[in-house]
């Protein structure tokens, strides 16, 4: 049988390669050898092209005309910034091409834009707000001691568009819990000081503060809020940087314990009994051939965003459009996947897949994925939000003795 | 706007002064090298990033920090010699822009180098001093002995400038580069040392730098439109100009930072920039044109 | 002492010096004289390095200059105080000698220099820490002289001293240039006030569209009705 | 009425004095030698009037209008030509193209693209420079660039032309030619001149009145011939015959 | 006008290419008309820069002017619902605004050299930080896209991506515009003014310049070229972010291609354009799908073809500083007869 040939758009250089992308773009990798080990799919194996955007947007329009029109891609995968998939997913559903997205998260991709051949299994930006200020909402007796409304939060953000469009969503939400937001400010992720921020986040006292960045920025923040002594009860990050725990361990040692992460859950996280059969082992092997391919200890949640949204794809849409719909064209890929209905738990991380139909606001993404919060506790990843699938429960606020306790 | 004047308010602005020390010092390499060899080295921030990757490697590998920061200075000091033999000498008398935009492809050749042999990760060192407090307000020791260095670099350096033969020479080149010869002077032996000295202060900064940011190779980004601006604020190729544009300009972001968003508090010190340029082209302390 | 024989030189295609030959003997003042363009400025140019020579032979003390860098030529022992001064004008008067001292043979006398120059220009020891370019024009000619003499010279190449100055600081300087000779310095003067000049010089050799037309000393050139008429506009 | 008259002029660079409350009149046709010791402010007095710098205090009047502080575009335009002690030729353009530029720009929508190539090549023959369109600037010597300064000043048409030092660098032949020029220039387009030059021999013949400029102040006015017995002029300028 | 043998052989060829290349890549001429629509489209712009690089005014502001065209066409047509055939003009005219803003200060200071590089350098910051800034309207730094019109093509919209062709036919007449204007410049008195003005300004005021009015004249085209070609790559490629058409990337992309290509002959920035598209293009292609290479270096190796790219910069800056174009010419102008330079001796 013919091979299927898959464009794997991802950043493998610039400044995004290290926020992400590079392990997502791995963990595809992964999920292909794994499949094409077993024989391909219905007899077809599996071809993966891959580009390197360069962390730049023209750059990934180039390189996706390219893999669709000189190198005839079967579809397009992956890409990292939402800044490339919001321009990408127009012009590869302009073209009746079909492009299944991987990592990048913003709902702009998708609000309103009625597209017809662009996917997302992975979460969308908003569900951002809806995980951290749940959360927070949830434990805010039992932990905080306080009622949802007299609990002040503060958003900080970069300006790109990942952080605005996260932050949004947390000030949106938040509101609706009644909390209040003493403070909100954004930053250029390449800013060279952040003290200024930091001493209102002072004068402003929150007991938490939800954070949006990419890596520079984030230890820059967290470095000069312990040097002036900023204190707060907890700490919620959203994905991207803070997604690079290791990176921000050897950084900072323990005055990372206990941060609060809001993100797709790496799959090795989760308890592999409250999942479909089988999909333990799945992880087991991602992870396995994670570690051996870097030599890393830890496996951020890109990689399994990367993989388990290749697997969605090769495992459940590329066989039913075979079988079902005669052919693995746009069009039976897209009537392929709008026939998926994976329950929750039936993937390796957690989330079931079922898309949006179109005519609705959010025709392509999938209405199944989640976020959770994970911490980090003494050099292990936890998830702790929602209850549903948590194993462990949160510790906040942040215990005595800590370097940002209050 | 919120601007409270509160003690945190005093906390930001002592805050940005403590940066201008480490801008200061930024400028003060650029602008000895503009004033003197008359050359823009738009690659400024990318022989930072390599004096921080030496440092950091030297200091991965056992050796002691402070060593390591010597050793960064030396290699920094080399590769700006190396940059002014290789590249700049042979466009010494072609336009200015294209000396401005040579030094430009070695920017891209230098973020590339870097991507390549070390990896797009972001690294650090772990090292962490404490702060002082003073009436509520905090300050790190890793900002204030930035400052401090700052400081005792800039008066080393004019010591030097204005005490030691070879740094009267370098001084008087940048007047009147013609006659040098009639004073025993080689020309392209003070262009090679200014161009080291340069090259030492970048690795000066990268040495300070080490302690506060994460190393990548696209940091230059972070400092490098900044660096330009105090600079051509200042009044490209003065030495106090940058110094006194470097105070000016972090308070800008400061102060804005702290009555704005932090966001806003560069657009606002940009835009200062903007008016006093159309004000005084030559900048605060630009002699010449 | 100096010797040339012979030098071609020129900018770019344009060639501004055509055969000179001519010396200066130890101890002698001898002027070079000529109109605007004429090519004096080049030939001191040549002499110090400024400019080389296209062709011909040039030595100081038997040394040959044309295989000298132009940085060294310095320490053979030839000083060169160039047209319009060039004094640094944002170094003080004191860095300014200082970097008349950076040949590594001088800056172990300068302390002993310094205090030379000073005492035979007391008025430079007053403006020591002032700027060179907010010194008179008389004071200026001084501090580029003393600039030379720091380098310990034999010979002195002054391209004219008297441009741009006050008449009464003419007068002046050109006792300067008597007080430098009375020292025990040789000293090639190019100058266009040729009236003042050939009263202080021994020989004089008189320069056109880069060629040398005359050779004689001073005395006799004065008395030619020619260079009146020519180079004194009478 | 005088062609121009400056009166009280003065320009100060800094403390420096340049020119100092300085008044004469140019009256229409006549040949006016300006003349001072180097430094003296009579190029700093050409600037003034061609509008590259702006006067500190004084006035200009050009055909009785107040021209001072005009920008240079705009005097030339009103009809003064200027040349430059140190010629300024654009020397990414070839001889013809620096003239006919000039004939073109140099009055205000005067000339016609066609009419300023004939314009220059009128001035370049008039000056003595070839007129061949490939002929370029670089590396042209002293004299032929002076002769040049002259042709760009002549092609815009001027009613004075300010000539500094355009003997500067020629030899004694050219010298004379180049005055018979000047002589010429002003009889046939009957151009007033105001002129500047350290050659007193050839100067002295040419024109009808002198100005002599001493650390930016008049200190003589008058026929050459009196200035060359006036004691001050001797003394800071001319000489005296016993110093020699 | 003189038609040249350069553009009776070029035309047609230009002309026929989309045939061209459906023949030598049946199948994937897609893809290499969208190649070749882009290096057009930057032709243009580049070739709008070098109307004041060669000048000596070496902008990098003109990052700004791209970014404006583009956003206000784009903006104007999605919020007031603006055609751009009446969007683009006005865009083109803000632009032209901010230029002489910016421009009429800069000339009238006598601003020049490292000064006026760096002080636009901040103007592209400066409309960068806006465009991020004003998030609300224009995306941020996410960008933001023009609204469909129906889908395909549609003339009203000025949407024209669908068909490759008909795109290529659309940037090829904007290319020759830009071609012509250059032209007329070139041949126009107001070029030799500015190379005098470049030489020296006072000298050029002197013979009766206004050099700050031609300075801003030819600045205003060039803006206004720039701002065209911005708008219409909006319209081509159906997506504007800060950093794809603004900002400072693109300002110096502008000035490397045309100091490449060369700056002081008409093609030279289309030879700059196809030269900087094509390398950067072959080479991160190659790079990513050499085996060797990537066994050799790792995924390291994606960071090459910037390398090669910087050094190649360097290279052509220290010995093809007339570009590739200038330096060709040159040479064939050496090796055919020689124009006979003035004989000296009349010139002494
Ligand atoms: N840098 C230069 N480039 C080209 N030609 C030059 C240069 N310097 C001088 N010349 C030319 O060389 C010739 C001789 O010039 P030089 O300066 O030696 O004359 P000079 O006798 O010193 O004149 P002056 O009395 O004006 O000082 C002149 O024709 C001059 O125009
Ligand atoms: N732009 C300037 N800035 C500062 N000082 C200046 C400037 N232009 C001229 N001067 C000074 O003004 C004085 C008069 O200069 P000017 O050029 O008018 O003299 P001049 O009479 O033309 O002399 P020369 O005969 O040497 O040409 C000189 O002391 C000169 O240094
Ligand atoms: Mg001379
Ligand atoms: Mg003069």
């Amino acid at each position: 049988a013919q091979d299927f040939k898959i464009g794997n758009i991802y950043d493998q250089t610039g400044p995004f390669a290290a926020g992400g992308s590079k392990a997502a773009s791995i963990g595809a990798k992964i999920a292909i050898d794994m499949i094409n080990e077993r024989g391909g799919v219905e007899g077809h194996k599996i071809i993966a092209i891959n580009a390197d955007a360069q962390s730049k947007v023209d750059v990934a329009i180039n390189e996706a005309e390219r893999l669709l029109n000189e190198q005839k891609v079967d579809l397009i995968m992956g890409v990292y910034s939402s800044a490339q998939c919001v321009p990408l997913a127009a012009k590869v559903d302009a073209a009746k091409k079909f492009f299944w997205v991987n990592v990048c998260v913003s709902s702009a991709v998708f609000k309103n834009k009625n597209l017809q051949y662009v996917f997302r299994a992975n979460i969308h930006s908003d569900q951002y707000g809806e995980a951290s200020c749940s959360f927070i909402n949830e434990w805010a007796k039992s932990k905080f001691g306080k009622d949802p409304k007299d609990l002040k939060i503060a958003i900080i953000y970069e300006d790109g568009p990942y952080g605005v469009g996260v932050a949004q969503a947390n000030e949106a939400r938040c509101k609706e819990f009644g909390m209040q937001i003493v403070h909100k400010e954004s930053y250029s992720a390449t800013a060279s000081d952040l003290s200024a921020m930091v001493s209102k986040l002072r004068r402003a006292q929150p007991d938490i503060i939800l954070h949006t960045g990419y890596n520079p920025d984030i230890t820059l923040f967290l470095r000069q809020a312990k040097e002036a002594g900023l204190k707060f009860q907890a700490l919620i990050g959203h994905g991207a940087g803070y997604s690079q725990i290791d990176k921000l361990y050897e950084t900072f040692k323990d005055d990372v314990n206990y941060l609060l992460d809001v993100d797709p859950v790496p799959a090795q996280l989760l308890d592999a009994k409250k999942l479909a059969p089988g999909l333990g082992d799945l992880t087991a092997e991602m992870v396995k051939r994670y570690k051996a391919e870097t030599g890393a200890n830890e496996v951020p949640p890109h990689t399994s965003m990367g993989f388990n949204q290749t697997w969605i794809f090769l495992t459940d849409v590329l066989p039913r459009a075979i079988k079902k719909y005669g052919g693995y064209d746009p069009e039976a890929l897209r009537k392929a996947a709008l026939d998926t209905d994976i329950p929750i738990g039936g993937t390796i991380q957690g989330y079931g897949v079922k898309f949006f139909p179109p005519g609705t606001p959010m025709a392509g993404q999938n209405e199944r994925s989640i976020a959770v919060v994970m911490q980090f506790v003494d050099g292990k990843t936890k998830v702790v939000w929602p209850s549903a699938i948590s194993t462990a429960e949160p510790i906040v606020p942040l215990p005595k003795g800590h370097a940002y306790a209050k | 706007m919120d601007c409270q004047l509160d003690i945190f308010f005093l906390e930001a602005v002592l805050n940005g002064l403590l940066l201008a020390g480490l801008l200061a010092l930024l400028a003060l390499g650029l602008n000895l090298i503009f004033g003197v060899i008359d050359v823009v080295w738009i690659c400024y921030a990318e022989l930072v990033m390599i004096g921080m990757y030496g440092i950091y490697y030297a200091h991965k590998g056992g050796v002691p920090l402070l060593l390591a920061a010597l050793f960064g200075i030396l290699l920094v000091a080399l590769a700006g010699a190396v940059l002014h033999q290789v590249v700049i000498r042979p466009v010494l008398d072609s336009a200015p822009i294209n000396q401005l935009l040579v030094t430009g492809g070695v920017l891209f050749f230098l973020q590339a180098a870097a991507t390549m042999a070390f990896g797009v990760d972001f690294r650090n060192l772990g090292i962490r001093f404490g702060s002082i407090t003073l009436a509520d307000m905090s300050f790190s020791y890793s900002r204030i002995i930035t400052f401090g260095v700052a400081l005792a670099a800039m008066l080393v350096l004019w010591l030097f400038l204005s005490r030691t033969y070879v740094g009267i020479a370098i001084r008087a080149i940048a007047q009147d580069r013609q006659i040098m010869p009639l004073m025993g002077v080689d020309q392209r032996r003070i262009y090679l040392i200014t161009s080291a000295i340069g090259g030492g202060l970048a690795g000066l900064a990268a040495a300070l730098m080490v302690l506060q940011y994460d190393i990548y190779p696209q940091i230059g980004l972070q400092f490098g439109p900044l660096i330009f601006m105090i600079c051509v604020l200042g009044g490209l190729g003065s030495l106090i100009g940058g110094f006194v544009a470097a105070f000016i300009i972090s308070e800008f972001i400061a102060i804005g930072g702290s009555c704005f968003a932090t966001e806003w508090g560069y657009a606002i010190a940009f835009l200062f920039f903007m008016v006093v340029i159309f004000i005084r082209p030559q900048g605060l302390f630009g002699g010449r044109s | 002492m100096l010797e040339l024989s012979d030098i071609d030189a020129g900018y770019g295609g344009f060639q501004a010096l055509f055969g000179i030959s001519m010396s200066v003997q130890p101890g002698e003042v001898v002027a070079v004289i000529g109109s605007n363009g004429a090519g004096k400025t080049t030939l001191l140019r040549v002499i110090s390095g400024l400019l080389p020579a296209s062709s011909g032979a040039m030595s100081m003390e038997g040394v040959s200059l044309r295989q000298t860098p132009p940085h060294r030529i310095i320490e053979t022992g030839i000083a060169h105080v160039p047209e319009g001064r060039r004094l640094f004008p944002r170094l003080s008067v004191e860095s300014n000698l200082k970097i008349g001292a950076f040949i590594p043979a001088a800056r172990k006398k300068f302390e002993e220099r310094l205090a030379f120059v000073y005492e035979l220009f007391p008025r430079l020891k007053e403006r020591r820490a002032q700027l060179a370019g907010t010194l008179s024009g008389g004071e200026q000619q001084m501090c580029a002289i003393a600039r030379a003499l720091m380098s310990g010279p034999k010979l002195v190449l002054l391209d004219e001293p008297s441009m741009g100055l006050a008449p009464v600081i003419v007068a002046q300087v050109f006792d300067l240039v008597r007080r430098i000779r009375r020292e025990g310095y040789t000293v090639l003067i190019v100058e266009q006030n040729v009236r003042q000049v050939l009263k202080i010089a021994d020989r004089a050799y008189l320069l056109e569209v880069g060629r040398i037309k005359a050779s004689e000393p001073a005395a006799e050139l004065v008395a030619s009705d020619e260079i009146r008429k020519a180079y004194m506009g009478i | 009425m005088p062609l121009l008259n400056v009166s009280g002029l003065s320009k100060r660079f800094g403390a420096l004095r340049a020119v100092n409350n300085v008044s004469f009149a140019v009256e229409e046709g006549e040949i006016l030698g300006l003349i001072g010791p180097n430094g003296s402010g009579k190029s700093t007095t050409f600037n003034c009037i061609a509008g590259l710098y702006t006067p500190s205090g004084g006035s200009i009047l050009f055909e009785g209008a107040e021209i001072a502080g005009l920008p240079a575009n705009r005097v030339c335009h009103k009809g003064i030509g200027r040349t430059f002690q140190i010629p300024r030729p654009f020397r990414n353009l070839t001889l013809l193209e620096n003239v006919a530029l000039s004939a073109y720009f140099g009055q205000d929508r005067g000339a016609t693209r066609a009419n300023c190539w004939r314009f220059a090549e009128e001035a370049l023959a008039l000056v003595g420079l070839p007129t061949d369109a490939r002929a370029v600037t670089d590396g042209l010597g002293a004299a032929a660039l002076k002769k040049l300064e002259l042709a760009r000043a002549l092609a815009t048409q001027p009613r004075v032309l300010l000539a500094d030092e355009s003997l500067n660098g020629l030899d004694h032949s050219e010298m004379e030619q180049a005055a018979d020029m000047l002589n010429r220039i002003r009889r046939e387009k009957g151009i007033t001149i105001v002129w500047v030059e350290h050659i007193m021999g050839v100067l002295m013949r040419v024109v009808d009145r002198v100005v002599v400029l001493d650390h930016g102040e008049v200190i003589f006015a008058g026929p050459p011939k009196d200035a060359q017995a006036n004691a001050r002029v001797v003394e800071v300028y001319l000489g005296t015959e016993t110093d020699a | 006008m003189r038609v040249s043998r350069t553009a009776l052989i070029g035309l047609p060829i230009l002309i026929a290419l989309p045939l061209i290349v459906h023949l030598l890549f049946g199948g994937s001429e897609k893809y290499y008309l969208h190649l070749l629509i882009q290096i057009l489209i930057w032709s243009f712009i580049y070739t709008g820069w070098s109307l004041m690089g060669r000048f000596g005014l070496t902008s990098l502001g003109h990052g700004a002017f791209t970014g404006i065209g583009a956003y206000a066409t784009v903006l104007l047509w999605n919020y007031a619902g603006l055609t751009p055939w009446l969007g683009v003009p006005v865009a083109m005219v803000i632009a032209v605004v901010v230029a002489l803003l910016v421009g009429y200060p800069c000339f009238h200071m006598r601003i020049t050299g490292h000064y006026f590089a760096l002080l636009t350098l901040a103007l592209t910051e400066f409309i960068r930080l806006c465009i991020v800034g004003l998030r609300d309207y224009t995306g941020g730094s996410l960008g933001t896209q023009p609204r469909r019109y129906g889908d395909g093509v549609s003339l009203y919209a000025m949407q024209f991506e669908p068909d490759r062709v008909l795109s290529y036919y659309i940037v090829l007449t904007l290319w020759l515009v830009g071609l012509y204007i250059w032209w007329r410049v070139d041949r126009s008195m107001d070029r030799f003014a500015l190379d005098a003005a470049s030489q020296d300004e006072e000298a050029a005021a002197s013979v009766g310049i206004n050099v700050t009015r031609e300075k801003l004249k030819v600045t205003a085209i060039s803006a206004a070229m720039c701002a065209l070609g911005g708008a219409i790559y909006g319209q081509y490629q159906m997506y504007i972010g800060p950093d794809t058409i603004a900002g400072l990337s693109v300002s110096l992309n502008i000035v490397f291609a045309c100091i490449a290509g060369g700056l002081w002959v008409m093609l030279g920035p289309t030879v700059g354009a196809v030269f900087t598209q094509v390398l950067s293009e072959v080479l991160r292609v190659s790079m990513q799908s050499s085996v060797t290479l990537q066994a050799l270096f790792g995924s390291a190796v994606l960071a090459l073809d910037t390398l090669i790219y910087g050094l190649l910069l360097i290279l052509f800056i220290i010995y093809m500083p007339k570009g590739i174009l200038g330096a060709l010419l040159e040479k064939r102008e050496k090796t055919s007869s020689a124009p006979t330079p003035p004989s000296r001796a009349v010139l002494r």
